[in-house]
């Protein structure tokens, strides 16, 4: 049955389905339980904006708050990957992967292949990516093509809570270490979830919409930025189809491929920065791979080269916006 | 007036107050302002902990540098700098002292030797280590001050540190300003050691505790490792035992503390209250003299509000500069 | 006057002569000097590569050796060089990034912006990158597009002796925080290389080679694949123009555009990984700019989306080889 | 044959002498070889250790975990990885423990609990303290060892797992080999502290330090904490004091060493000599059982040279396996 969910109860809601299937899930983070140690409420925040509230309540000790370690508690749950156990290491916000980096780059990532194939590592760290929040440099990055560059890796970034339940679901019984990025400007979107346990693989994109004259490649919260923009365009008789690439890392090349060669025009969007970014990264494998296909060159509608800006007024001028991605169509249609 | 018993003179008294005084109205103005919606993103409130930053910037200069946390603006104010530029800021405008680009995490003024409120744990210890390597190379007698929170004690940039200070001998000193609290966890859980003496010793660092809701108390530890640390003398470590009066940040709903706590502090664990009572019943200050710079400060702090409101906000071309010096 | 000289020597020099002219240059990391506290020789490593050797003797404590925490004293550079210093910090090998990446990309990087443009970070970080050292997949990583992604870093990769001292010299004087990646296998690599003291501007790429057929874009010691490569094609009357970009941020474009206007043909060379990579932004960038221009596929030559294996027999199958580059150029001209 | 003073039997001390010189041989071995320009790479070489790694395995089995560093052929042949697959690996071999891909700092074989050698300082304490943590979890009595040099000691990845060990009450036991230098670096001036006594002490945790070249003494003090650990007796710091025979890695030249340095330490504090010496005196073992091992253990590495060099590479197909379960 399905109800309608948001983003933020549909990761709960795996996490709790994935806790009751498989003993070896546990949980663990900074305030993801709250409370540990202190004189009031058990269970006091259920991490910095709700999201692991109640399991405690539920599944007990197997969800556990950490010290302010990243680096030695995200280092653990791989270690305890490596071990059998199926770990969801919270890093709060994916801007932090700087003190923490090595664990996840340097040794979850070159396990399987510096270890000639003989080790597993079923990890999955859940961090929080975007900006939108009014949390200024520190707290608001996407930092997704980081994370894409380096083998080894697994990435995914939804864009609804459908999604992000079946691939949080899917992340957990994944056998590699998975980057589960949460848009934390989604958190309170609403989808049809339904209540039964399901998967959604990896490498599959979604195609949001359909439509004949230009593809737009995107992900995360962009997503939506996109579907506005196709709105607006197809007023105009422009008509968008949209490619929710879900995965970022393995990323469904076939399925952009595919779409491209249709409508033979290409905007990528990505709320990353611009350099190296994904955006970046789909557009010259499009290049490469459908050459003969493109009708106007490839655009790429992205945040500028700059950290994020904290004042409001600055910030939504960072992220892309549905009038950027518009006009980026309408620059290569018209081509 | 009868004889000052205090290592401070009247006016330094004065000026002490007065700055704690700063901090709590434009803490608790944030607090209301936040509620009502005016104020975006992330905001963490100092108050209570206003004896620990105004005791220790008391021993310092603009020569001297010191590395914040994401409860910087005590910090920022006892060091300096401007308290209209910050309200902008956290306005988010064009006034603010970082145009409207950082927020409350990230004020910062070099010029005051305020280095930066930091939206990442533990990252501004080694950044005092770099503050203290430059006095130090140049030998102009100044020193960096690192504050880090319980919880932050507990980051690798923070432990590293304290060893690369010792190592290098440099004057540095590691406050840790410890309110109980990590956002909801317990310090007495998270942090293993019975003592933050005992974790300082582990490094080759002297550490001493001190009631940091006590201004005095705070200003003499500070006094004696700060001069010790100008003096080639090395790094220390200070605890500060404080508390906070609202919760981690702006929305926490506090339900981890117990029935009663902050209610309680606020009658007997207030550093303000706490300086107000010492220096009054010592004779050497009056109840007017403090009710004065109360009013005083409470209009500043309105007057920067309504600045605040009435500036503009940055545009398109402040979106793209000051990324590099030159690109 | 010119001699000939190594890279390794090249960049010893430049450090030399930077700490000879301005007293705020000063020189930190791990065994740079050597032998510390240790009973014998001073001076007795000059980095693990030998690299610093010498300098001590001249320049004395301003080099300074530090304990295996590069978080501490990475931080310590950067926080001095926010105080008017102006340190070089060696950060060994730069898959150590992920030990200290907090205080290069969320301090350093970002400092100038968050603080509205008060604030100056005047710091290098020089860093060993690549492979073919048999160094495995800890010690042999490329790693440029994670640096050349975040906003307010510069980086540089110089592909000879001549470059690195100058890059190396133009880099402890700009203003900005530079990540400064030399190629480990390039050390030995020899050039004429002035005595004076010279800067190279950043952001200003070096055709190394002029061809008509078709365009290679790379940088560090593909380079000198690249050339390779373009001997062989020269023998089939295929003239390839090879440009050296030696910094990848900022980035030339307008001599790559350029060239590309002209040849119509692009190949990107990159030993990084593949995804979000310097390749995959050069070819996108040109894709959306030189669109009309380009007569075939731009075609990528990366390094497989692996770790960098150990075995000689593996990593010299991992590195882009002259072949493989020569097959790339083959296929966009034939086209 | 006298009675056994000693806490192992005659079996265990025979396995015990077994390891140790098997660890030597392959070291002095590499270490020739390595000369000849037969082995690409980095080598770093652990003979003059044996004693901790064989002195605190003899206490594990394969249900422990261990976190090695990139000085890790001893762990590795002491927790019981094959000493040809090693052998293979170091020789780039497809025959090899990771089929050539790792070499000598990545050699790792997770079904002996031998949980990697590794390239980057300090990473091997999360990795243990996970080891921890699975083991606590399950409630299978195993616990995780992590290894780290006295210069790794200073990194944040480890300092943060003291404390992580400590809260979460972890069986892990953290293994502090000091041989006295980080490369060419001297221990006393890199780590600011009196004792690793001091240093554990300041994250709540016991700490001892034993003579690492005497086996009995660090078999004694492991035996110990392992057993407190396996109860729930949480984490605990060993400080092994130790030597290294040979240079930081394969090529360094040691001018860093005093003179004399080597030979002395050869001549006086060689912990396979001292327990030559101690069992042979004891009278439990004689020379001439020793003499037969150190002649089978000889022919054992002659053998996994002669086999790593006669074993095929790895070939193109191997470069892009294994680096996903499934992708
Ligand atoms: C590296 C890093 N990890 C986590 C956070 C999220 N965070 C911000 S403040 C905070 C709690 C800090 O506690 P403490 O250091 O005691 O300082 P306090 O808030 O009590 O002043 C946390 C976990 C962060 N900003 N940076
Ligand atoms: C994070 C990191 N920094 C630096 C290095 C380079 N490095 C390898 S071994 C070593 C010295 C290690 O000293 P110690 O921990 O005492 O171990 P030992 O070599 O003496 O066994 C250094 C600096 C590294 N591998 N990883
Ligand atoms: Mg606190
Ligand atoms: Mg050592």
């Amino acid at each position: 049955m399905a109800r309608t969910l948001s983003m933020k109860d549909a990761i709960n809601e795996a996490l709790d389905q994935e806790m009751t299937r498989d003993p070896n899930v546990i949980v663990m983070g900074e305030d993801i339980v709250g409370g540990t140690g202190s004189p009031g409420e058990a269970d006091a925040w259920g991490g910095v904006l709700g999201v692991t509230k109640g399991l405690y309540a539920k599944h007990g000790d197997r969800l556990m708050d950490t010290p302010l370690s990243e680096s030695a508690y995200i280092g653990a749950a791989i270690g305890a990957a490596a071990c059998g156990m199926r770990p969801v290491a919270e890093l709060m916000f994916i801007d932090f992967m700087g003190v923490c980096l090595d664990e996840i780059f340097n040794q979850a990532a070159k396990f399987k292949y510096m270890f000639g194939g003989k080790a597993e590592t079923p990890v999955v760290i859940r961090a929080m990516v975007g900006a939108g929040f009014r949390a200024a440099a520190q707290h608001s990055q996407m930092l997704t093509p980081v994370f894409t560059h380096i083998p080894g890796l697994k990435v995914v970034c939804p864009s609804n809570a459908y999604d992000a339940k079946g691939l949080l679901i899917q992340s957990i019984r994944d056998n590699d270490p998975v980057i589960f990025c949460e848009h934390k400007n989604l958190y309170a979107s609403e989808t049809d979830v339904p209540d039964e346990s399901y998967t959604i693989p990896f490498g599959e994109a979604n195609v949001v919409r359909e439509g004949g004259h230009c593809t737009i490649v995107t992900y995360g919260a962009m997503v939506h930025k996109s579907m506005e923009a196709a709105k607006e365009l197809a007023k105009d008789g422009v008509e968008c189809e949209i490619i929710d690439l879900r995965t970022l890392s393995p990323i469904d090349m076939d399925t952009v491929l595919e779409s491209v060669e249709n409508t033979g025009r290409l905007v990528c969007v990505d709320e990353a920065n611009p350099r190296c970014s994904i955006a970046a990264d789909v557009s010259a494998s499009v290049s490469q791979e459908a050459f003969d296909a493109l009708k106007a060159p490839i655009q790429m509608v992205t945040a500028p080269h700059t950290p994020v800006p904290f004042s409001p007024a600055l910030e939504d001028l960072y992220i892309p916006s549905a009038e950027r991605i518009a006009s980026a169509v309408r620059k290569t249609v018209s081509h | 007036m009868s004889d000052n018993p205090f290592p401070l003179s009247r006016d330094d008294l004065l000026t002490a107050y007065r700055t704690m005084r700063t901090i709590r109205e434009f803490e608790e103005r944030l607090h209301t302002d936040f509620a009502r919606g005016d104020i975006p993103g992330f905001v963490h409130l100092y108050a209570g902990e206003e004896a620990s930053a105004v005791g220790i910037m008391a021993h310092l200069n603009d020569n001297d540098r010191i590395a914040s946390t994401h409860r910087g603006h005590g910090h920022c104010i006892a060091k300096g700098v401007d308290v209209k530029a910050m309200m902008g800021e956290i306005y988010g405008k064009s006034t603010g002292s970082c145009r409207g680009k950082g927020g409350s995490m990230h004020i910062a003024d070099i010029d005051k030797g305020m280095m930066g409120a930091n939206g990442i744990l533990g990252a501004g210890a080694p950044l005092a280590c770099g503050a203290g390597l430059a006095a130090k190379y140049r030998g102009d007698g100044g020193v960096g001050i690192s504050f880090v929170g319980d919880g932050a004690s507990n980051q690798g940039m923070f432990l590293e540190s304290l060893n690369l200070a010792a190592v290098w001998n440099l004057p540095v000193i590691f406050v840790v300003e410890n309110n109980g609290y990590a956002e909801s966890t317990s310090v007495d859980w998270a942090v293993a050691c019975d003592s933050y003496v005992d974790r300082a010793a582990g490094f080759g660092l002297p550490g001493v505790t001190v009631d940091g809701t006590d201004f005095f108390a705070v200003y003499e530890a500070a006094g004696e490792i700060i001069s010790r640390a100008r003096e080639g003398g090395g790094p220390s470590m200070l605890e500060c035992k404080m508390h906070r009066l609202f919760g981690h940040f702006e929305g926490d709903a506090q339900t981890y503390r117990a029935e009663g706590e902050v209610e309680n502090l606020r009658a007997n664990r207030d550093c303000l209250t706490q300086f107000a009572d010492r220096v009054t019943e010592a004779g050497v200050i009056t109840r007017a003299e403090l009710n004065a710079i109360d009013g005083e400060v409470a209009k500043l702090i309105e007057q920067a509000v309504t600045e605040a409101i009435a500036a503009p906000l940055p545009t398109q071309t402040d979106l793209t500069t000051d990324v590099y010096v030159s690109y």
